[in-house]
């Protein structure tokens, strides 16, 4: 049922497998090796760890590592790439830490013959000198959180933004997201403040966001947080004080949800980690086996965002295993061109 | 025959690059004085750091009281009943007075100290030294001399039955040198054995019972009754031949030339008052004063490290702003020998060389600020010769010297950096007898090639010895002149009279301020 | 021998002194901001939920302040204070959540770790005689490493109620953390003032040979120095992990350099020998002014950094001028640096003139 | 010769037959400190080499350890010469990522080649480095608060500059000849058939001469030998007519320097010129210092130890890298095999100190 279209004709096997991948059922992955390399350690990354292994399993793949040994700085990212390289590994599944320069060290892995795949983030700048990049759209993640936060806020009133580092090219996304949907509000809603820089840690988070509700508390109605620590210490401040403003938060790390269930945050929006790193290994074998190639090289593909509230966080798991399901469809019928 | 206290034999000691103590025995007797004497580097201090469980000796016996010891550390020594005063000052600056005698055993109540029981002690120990100071000063607010009071004044508040003294009147007036012998006394009469390290060879006959003479880290006298030994056998004892003064030549400086240094009316933020001197080339200028007259503030209010806030300083007649220490050196050719040479003299932890050529860099350099290291030393080994600094090598530490030979160090620098006016502050003390003699011997040389020299001294006799003319400074003013002729009791007369015909009216006025 | 009069005159020498000191210049800046802020919100700031929030925040710098100074004290550097505050707060989280250690015994259990890895780090330095600075790097990098294996990447939060509702309390406003962090300050200033071990600690760090030919080992004080210093590290953890919303990995991330700005705007000096607890805890409120003015007026943090950067050099450079303007003058011979001076021809300037009538 | 006066040669010194105090051997050359770290540097490595053969290989293991061992040694070089005269220089990370803003600006806007942005680089880390000396030698306040503020300072405005200027918070713009300046290596010039190593990147030049200026600084200048007199005692330095002022200036002024060339090295390592550059600057610029055998307090500086101190935690964690030691063990290895390595080669120094005296 599912064709190749646009393949070069001829040379097709029909499909065997159950999943109807097509020819994009990998043949033989045991001389893959797959290393997944975050930006450094960060509960998002923490589903890669199982997808992988279990993309191992299924795929009989050579190896598949998880390394968030980097620690959020390029140029020990690039250091590590390159000694994972020595170690064998010949397919990389990359977070790239600094967005404008994580082309070159694609460029420097594709040079050697490597099979590249931008995960969980995109290089800046539109070009993307890996074979793939499969992610969440940053900016619409955070503007779908910006408009479950307003949704939440009842369509108006005051809106403030956490978020990480100021100077990164995500960062600016984040910003460019929210403001996007404070605009589309026509005047109804008022972004306060966005404040960044508050993600290094859990405990200036914690102050930033009680001083804020001190200084300001009263008028604010919404928090939208797109940042980790930040989400943790609005969703407690609220709690705790009492405040009315609503938190809308990012990602799904248990203390969120849990925040989700008790209320005191009222939307999260959630990413794909597993689906990416399912995928991405699995698009990753393909190409690295040269079994596949691209079909655009460079491509980036919307691993997909779902915003969770107290009423689908039950079910929201679901719905992402689908989306997970119907891209590697995607991938099988578009993306990939096989041999 | 009194009791031995405390007895060493075959003591040995080895520091990398020197065999400091090479079989060393002593035996200290209650009740006397021991004079422990030898030249720069011989050995004393370490002695008496190997007596004070500073240094474990690798090799030699300790006795107390006939029974064989080991004193690892200075807490055992002091346990033991050895007191002592270390040559370079070991206080605690931001702690006071009181807080500094008491250190070794503070007064205390369930952990906490008694600030209240500490005074008392530390106000007799004071007293005991004839020093009127309040206990809760803070010592690093305290001069020199002072600090050295109290760092005796510590040693006494331990009672030991063994009071180990290095040194201790290196930087101490006649007065309070006078003081503490009379305290020396005393405890000698309790039944303490004093051990008493000095250069300065008249105190040493003044209050000595018995000596010990060490040369090269060997002992060459062990604990012979002082008074079988003349001055002059001792100083043989001490350099290993026959030593001779040598006569200096005579000087004439020119009385009208113009002075290279002139200070008129100078009044300084530190409180001199209307201070006139000349130092004309080839002269001698002596600058005497009780410890604390002011006049090593003076010296550093003209090369521009305080404030000078009337009157005028010419140099060769013209009048000049001096700005800096090297304006003074680089512009002005002014050398300041400091007296405070562990603080501002020597750096400790760099070699030699560099010690003694840092004056002369500027002059070496060449293009691109090359500085030829092989000059560098040759300047340096000269200097060390000619100085006769032991070292095992131009490139130890500085700081790894004994103290004398530090303050060579120190005065090297000057000598290398070919100044047109040296001002030396107190340049011999803890200089041995000997080197004493080099350095008189050289000063007089340099004064008799035309080189001012500003002479400040606490030492009676040196500037008799050196001097043309002698300034007296009391409570930062000049209070007089006397011209010299080099005869030791009219000038010491003379110059004692300047200084005390003001001395009760200044004593009054505190009072009255109190 | 003492007579009042003389305690008087005592007293009023000490009173001028402070009034010299770097934690007056401090006192000053901290109710000038305090009182600017209060008007600049109209009043709101000095309310009681901003005031409580206000002091909420100072536990964790002042603690670790200290914690800094007993290190500085003997001239030592503690630069695992974030990592040990980090790993103690990750442990005790642990014990108390996956354990199930009941609140008390995780939390004493915290503090005594902590001071136990300083008692190592100590007996290492002084063991080894390897650079303190170099030890303490070394066991922050393995503590890093250990608090991350505790923790993981998640967030600990399902630990005692009771811990919580206590690091959350403030009864009077007066937040109980807060307290704590003042309570260790007067104990560690009546410890460092008045006890004979804290002599000992201060007087190995202002000469050590001198503390050793007392007797004084300065070994064991470098070792008591670092075993406290752990202590304090170990009751910052406590108020972290009792007022946080949960213990992870990032916390004590951010604790180093401010465990060494406050003591050292507070009037420590980094050779040792110098202890100054209110300065210290002076300068936590200083700096915990900076906060309440960013979320105030809403600045962006980069121009918070850049104005704090900006304001501190300028008051150093306008103290200067100030200082010679003085001196030219010739008004006073006595300097009031607005820092700890580098050189020590400061200290001697300071010092009254003897040579005065008196 | 400059010698004043000829010695007073008279009766007492002419028959001098003083013998010099007998001297021992002192602490042979071995014990030196920067030789235990080549030799610790050396086992380590042969160790990894022989656990895991692929860390002799040139192109992905060597090339991209001696890459950031160059950059490292850089940062720790700037951090050297802070030390030198007994001052900190704690916004050495900020300096760097102040001179790469700069280069990046010059590439972007200015259109200048690749030469004239390094030199606009180093310019602008010597102009901040100066300021912070000047207000460190006439406010006499102490080093770590002046470069703790300027470290704020330059944080806000780095990013304030950003933010204003870029869309991404990056200057993207590469000058010709950057990416070769970042993936070249010897390998690349060959002298006739001959050819260097592939493992030695071109990056390695600025390293090398930081390494040759700085040890002829030291080593043979005035100007080195006046910043070392001035961390050991400033007293006695100003005392000795040394322009302590001047020196103090002189020193932070070469630390921004190095501190911007260290900037730019990191940002050709990675690609573009953006603000996080440095960010992680500050601790292993005193790792390096003073493992390799600076005083914090001034006055002995090591410039190859700086390169060794460097090279040695490089590769012990390069090594652990390539073992597979994960983010949980991974900083509790390298702290324990640091510690570890610096006590065996302070056991070695006990040792050897003690035979010395013993053969005394
Ligand atoms: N810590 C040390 N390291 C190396 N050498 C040392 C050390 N301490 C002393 N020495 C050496 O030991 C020798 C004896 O020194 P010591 O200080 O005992 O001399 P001294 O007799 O007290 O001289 P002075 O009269 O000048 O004080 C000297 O050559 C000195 O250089
Ligand atoms: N650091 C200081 N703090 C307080 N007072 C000081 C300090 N240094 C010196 N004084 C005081 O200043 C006065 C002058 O000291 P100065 O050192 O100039 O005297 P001096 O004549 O050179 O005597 P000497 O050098 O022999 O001690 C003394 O009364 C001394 O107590
Ligand atoms: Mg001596
Ligand atoms: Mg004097």
């Amino acid at each position: 049922t599912i064709k190749n279209s646009g393949a070069p004709s001829g040379a097709q096997a029909p499909s065997s497998g159950k999943s109807g991948t097509g020819t994009a059922e990998l043949a033989d992955g045991s001389g893959t090796k797959v290393a997944l390399v975050p930006g450094g350690a960060h509960p998002y990354f923490q589903p890669w760890k199982a997808a992988g292994a279990s993309a191992k399993k299924q795929y009989g793949l050579g190896d598949v590592t998880f390394d968030e040994t980097s620690e959020w700085d390029q140029q020990k990212q690039d250091n590590l790439l390159s000694t994972l390289a020595a170690r064998g590994y010949n397919a990389f599944g990359i977070f790239g830490v600094s967005p404008t320069d994580i082309n070159t060290t694609f460029a420097d892995l594709k040079s050697q013959g490597f099979a590249v795949a931008s995960l969980a983030s995109c290089p800046a700048g539109g070009t993307d000198k890996a074979d793939f990049c499969l992610s969440t759209d940053v900016e619409v993640a955070a503007y779908k959180a910006a408009k479950a936060a307003i949704e939440a806020m009842g369509g108006q009133g005051t809106l403030v933004h956490l978020t990480g580092n100021n100077v990164d090219a995500n960062t600016q996304l984040r910003i460019k997201g929210v403001a996007k949907a404070v605009q589309e509000s026509g005047g109804k809603v008022k972004l306060l403040q966005t404040i960044t820089d508050v993600d290094k840690d859990l405990q200036t988070a914690q102050k930033a966001v009680s001083d804020l509700l001190a200084a300001k508390g009263s008028q604010i109605q919404g928090i939208v947080t797109t940042a980790y620590n930040p989400a943790v210490a609005a969703a407690d401040a609220v709690r705790t004080t009492g405040a009315k403003a609503k938190v809308v938060a990012i990602d799904d790390d248990a203390k969120i949800l849990g925040a989700i269930r008790d209320g005191s945050v009222a939307a999260t929006v959630v990413q794909n980690p597993g689906g990416q790193a399912e995928l991405g290994t699995w698009a990753l074998a393909l190409l690295q086996t040269k079994q596949c190639t691209m079909r655009h090289p460079g491509q980036t593909i919307d691993s997909g965002s779902f915003v969770v509230t107290k009423a689908n966080v039950g079910t929201y798991d679901a719905a992402r295993k689908a989306r997970t399901e119907q891209l590697k469809k995607q991938f099988a019928d578009t993306y990939l061109v096989c041999a | 025959m009194s009791e031995v206290l405390l007895e060493c034999r075959e003591i040995v000691k080895v520091f990398p690059g020197v065999r400091a103590l090479d079989g060393v025995g002593l035996r200290l007797t209650a009740g006397s004085v021991h004079a422990l004497l030898g030249e720069n580097g011989a050995g004393k201090s370490t002695l008496i750091k190997v007596l004070t469980g500073v240094h474990p000796p690798d090799a030699g016996h300790l006795t107390w009281r006939g029974e064989q010891v080991h004193l690892r550390t200075p807490l055992e020594a002091t346990r033991t009943g050895i007191g002592v005063v270390h040559q370079e000052r070991n206080l605690i600056p931001g702690f006071s007075v009181a807080e500094n005698i008491t250190l070794q055993n503070p007064p205390s109540r369930h952990g906490l100290v008694d600030r209240q029981a500490m005074n008392a002690p530390a106000l007799r120990c004071l007293e005991e030294l004839g020093l009127d100071l309040d206990p809760h000063r803070l010592v690093r607010e305290l001069s020199v001399a002072q600090q050295q009071l109290v760092e005796i004044a510590k040693a006494l508040h331990t009672q030991s039955e063994v009071l180990l003294l290095d040194e201790p009147t290196a930087s101490l007036s006649p007065q309070e040198a006078e003081n503490l012998f009379q305290v020396v006394r005393r405890l000698t009469a309790r039944n303490t054995c004093v051990v008493f390290v000095s250069h300065k060879l008249e105190e040493v006959f003044a209050i000595s019972d018995t000596v010990t003479v060490l040369r090269d880290g060997r002992s060459v006298l062990e604990s012979a009754p002082l008074a079988d030994h003349t001055h002059d056998d001792i100083v043989n004892l001490m350099v290993g031949r026959a030593h001779t003064a040598a006569k200096m030549l005579p000087r004439t400086p020119e009385p009208t030339s113009v002075p290279v240094l002139a200070l008129d009316g100078i009044c300084t933020a530190r409180g001199h008052q209307d201070v006139s001197l000349a130092v004309r080339p080839g002269e001698i200028v002596g600058l005497y004063g009780l410890v604390g007259a002011g006049r090593s503030e003076l010296v550093k209010a003209v090369l521009g490290l305080d404030r000078v806030t009337g009157g005028e300083i010419r140099v060769d007649g013209t009048p000049a702003r001096i700005a800096s220490p090297r304006q003074a050196l680089h512009e002005f050719g002014i050398g300041y020998l400091t007296e405070n040479r562990k603080e501002e003299g020597v750096f400790l932890e760099q070699p030699i060389h560099r010690n003694i050529t840092v004056t002369v860099w500027k002059k070496l350099a060449r293009a691109l600020g090359v500085v030829s290291s092989a000059e560098e030393r040759s300047v340096a080994q000269n200097l060390v010769e000619r100085l006769g600094i032991r070292a095992s090598g131009l490139d130890q530490n500085a700081g790894e010297l004994s103290g004398g030979n530090q303050q060579k160090v120190s005065l090297a620098k000057w000598l290398a950096a070919d100044t047109r006016l040296l001002i030396v502050d107190e340049p011999t003390v803890g200089v041995d007898v000997r080197t004493k003699h080099v350095f008189h011997e050289l000063l007089w040389e340099l004064a008799r090639t035309g080189l001012p020299i500003l002479l400040i001294s606490s030492d009676l006799t040196e500037v008799i010895t050196l001097a043309d003319r002698v300034l007296v400074m009391a409570d930062h003013r000049i209070r007089g002149e006397v011209g010299n002729d080099h005869h030791y009791e009219r000038m010491s007369g003379r110059i004692i009279r300047l200084i005390h015909d003001r001395a009760p009216s200044a004593v009054s006025a505190q009072q009255d301020a109190k | 021998m003492i007579t009042t009069n003389d305690r008087g005159g005592r007293a009023g020498a000490v009173l001028r002194r402070f009034s010299r000191s770097t934690a007056m210049t401090l006192l000053c800046v901290t109710v000038a901001g305090y009182l600017a802020l209060g008007a600049a919100s109209s009043g709101e700031f000095l309310q009681g939920p901003s005031v409580r929030t206000f002091l909420q925040y100072l536990a964790t710098p002042i603690l670790i302040g200290l914690a800094q100074t007993t290190a500085l004290c003997v001239g030592q550097l503690n630069l695992a204070v974030g990592a040990l505050g980090g790993f103690t707060a990750c442990l005790m989280g642990i014990l108390m959540a996956d354990a199930g250690v009941p609140a008390p015994i995780a939390v004493a259990a915290g503090v005594v770790v902590a001071a136990l890895v300083g008692l190592v780090t100590g007996v290492f330095i002084v063991a080894t005689r390897i650079n303190g600075f170099i030890v303490t790097l070394g066991t922050m990098t393995i503590l890093l490493g250990a608090q991350y294996r505790l923790a993981g990447t998640r967030t600990i939060d399902d630990y005692s109620p009771t811990l919580r509702d206590l690091g959350r309390a403030a009864p009077l406003n007066l937040p109980l953390v807060f307290l704590t962090a003042l309570v260790a300050a007067a104990l560690l200033a009546a410890f460092m003032y008045g006890a004979i071990a804290g002599r000992r600690l201060l007087a190995a760090g202002g000469n050590p040979l001198a503390a050793r030919l007392s007797g004084i080992s300065t070994d064991r004080q470098i070792v008591l120095a670092h075993t406290l210093s752990g202590l304090l590290v170990g009751v910052a953890a406590v108020t972290a992990t009792a007022s946080l919303p949960g213990v992870n990995t990032s916390v004590g991330g951010d604790w180093l350099l401010p465990s060494f700005a406050a003591p050292i705007i507070g009037g420590v000096s980094l050779n040792g020998g110098s202890v100054a607890v209110f300065g210290t805890v002076l300068a936590a409120f200083v700096m915990r002014l900076i906060d309440a003015a960013r979320a105030q007026f809403s600045l962006d943090p980069s121009w918070v950094n850049f104005l704090i950067g900006l304001v501190v050099l300028g008051t150093v450079v306008g103290g200067r001028i100030r200082q010679t303007h003085l001196e030219k003058k010739g008004t006073t011979h006595e300097r009031t640096p607005p820092a700890p001076a580098s050189r020590g021809q400061t200290a001697d300037a300071a010092l009254p003139n003897a040579g005065g009538a008196r | 010769m400059r010698t004043p006066v000829r010695t007073p040669r008279n009766a007492s010194r002419a028959d001098d037959e003083v013998a010099a105090p007998k001297s021992t051997q002192r602490l042979p050359i071995w014990v030196n400190q920067r030789l235990g770290l080549l030799v610790l540097t050396v086992a380590l490595a042969t160790l990894f080499g022989i656990l895991r053969p692929a860390f002799l290989d040139q192109r992905l293991v060597l090339f991209p350890l001696l890459r950031d061992i160059s950059t490292l040694t850089v940062v720790a070089l700037a951090q050297m010469v802070a030390l030198s005269v007994g001052h900190m220089n704690l916004a050495v990370g900020r300096m760097a990522s102040f001179g790469a803003l700069c280069a990046g600006f010059g590439y972007d806007r200015l259109g200048l080649p690749l030469q004239l942005g390094l030199l606009l680089c180093l310019f602008a880390g010597a102009v901040i480095g100066a300021l912070t000396g000047w207000i460190i030698a006439r406010t006499g306040v102490g080093s770590f608060v002046v470069t703790l503020a300027m470290d704020f300072a330059l944080l806000g405005l780095v990013s304030l500059l950003y933010s204003a200027l870029t869309e991404n918070a990056a200057f993207t713009t590469r000058p010709s000849g950057l990416m070769d300046l970042r993936s070249t290596s010897l390998a690349d010039i060959c002298i006739g058939r001959v050819c260097g190593s592939p493992a030695v990147p071109q990056l390695a030049q600025f390293t090398v001469l930081a390494l040759a200026g700085l040890g002829f600084l030291y080593t043979c200048t005035r100007m080195g030998r006046e910043l070392l007199l001035t961390g050991a005692n400033p007293a006695a330095a100003e005392l000795s007519g040394i322009p302590t002022g001047r020196r103090i200036l002189l020193a932070h002024t070469l630390s921004g320097l190095l501190a911007a060339l260290a900037g730019f090295m990191a940002a050709v390592g990675t690609g573009t010129f953006r603000a996080s550059i440095g960010n992680d600057f500050m601790l292993p610029s005193f790792l390096g210092a003073v493992l390799g055998g600076t005083l914090l307090t001034g006055g002995i500086v090591s410039v190859l130890g700086a390169l060794l101190g460097t090279s040695l935690v490089g590769v012990i964690r390069k090594g652990l890298d390539l073992l597979g030691v994960g983010m949980e063990s991974l900083n509790i290895y390298l702290g324990c095999v640091l510690l570890l390595a610096l006590s065996a080669d302070r056991v070695r120094t006990v040792v050897s100190y003690r035979k010395v005296v013993r053969s005394a």
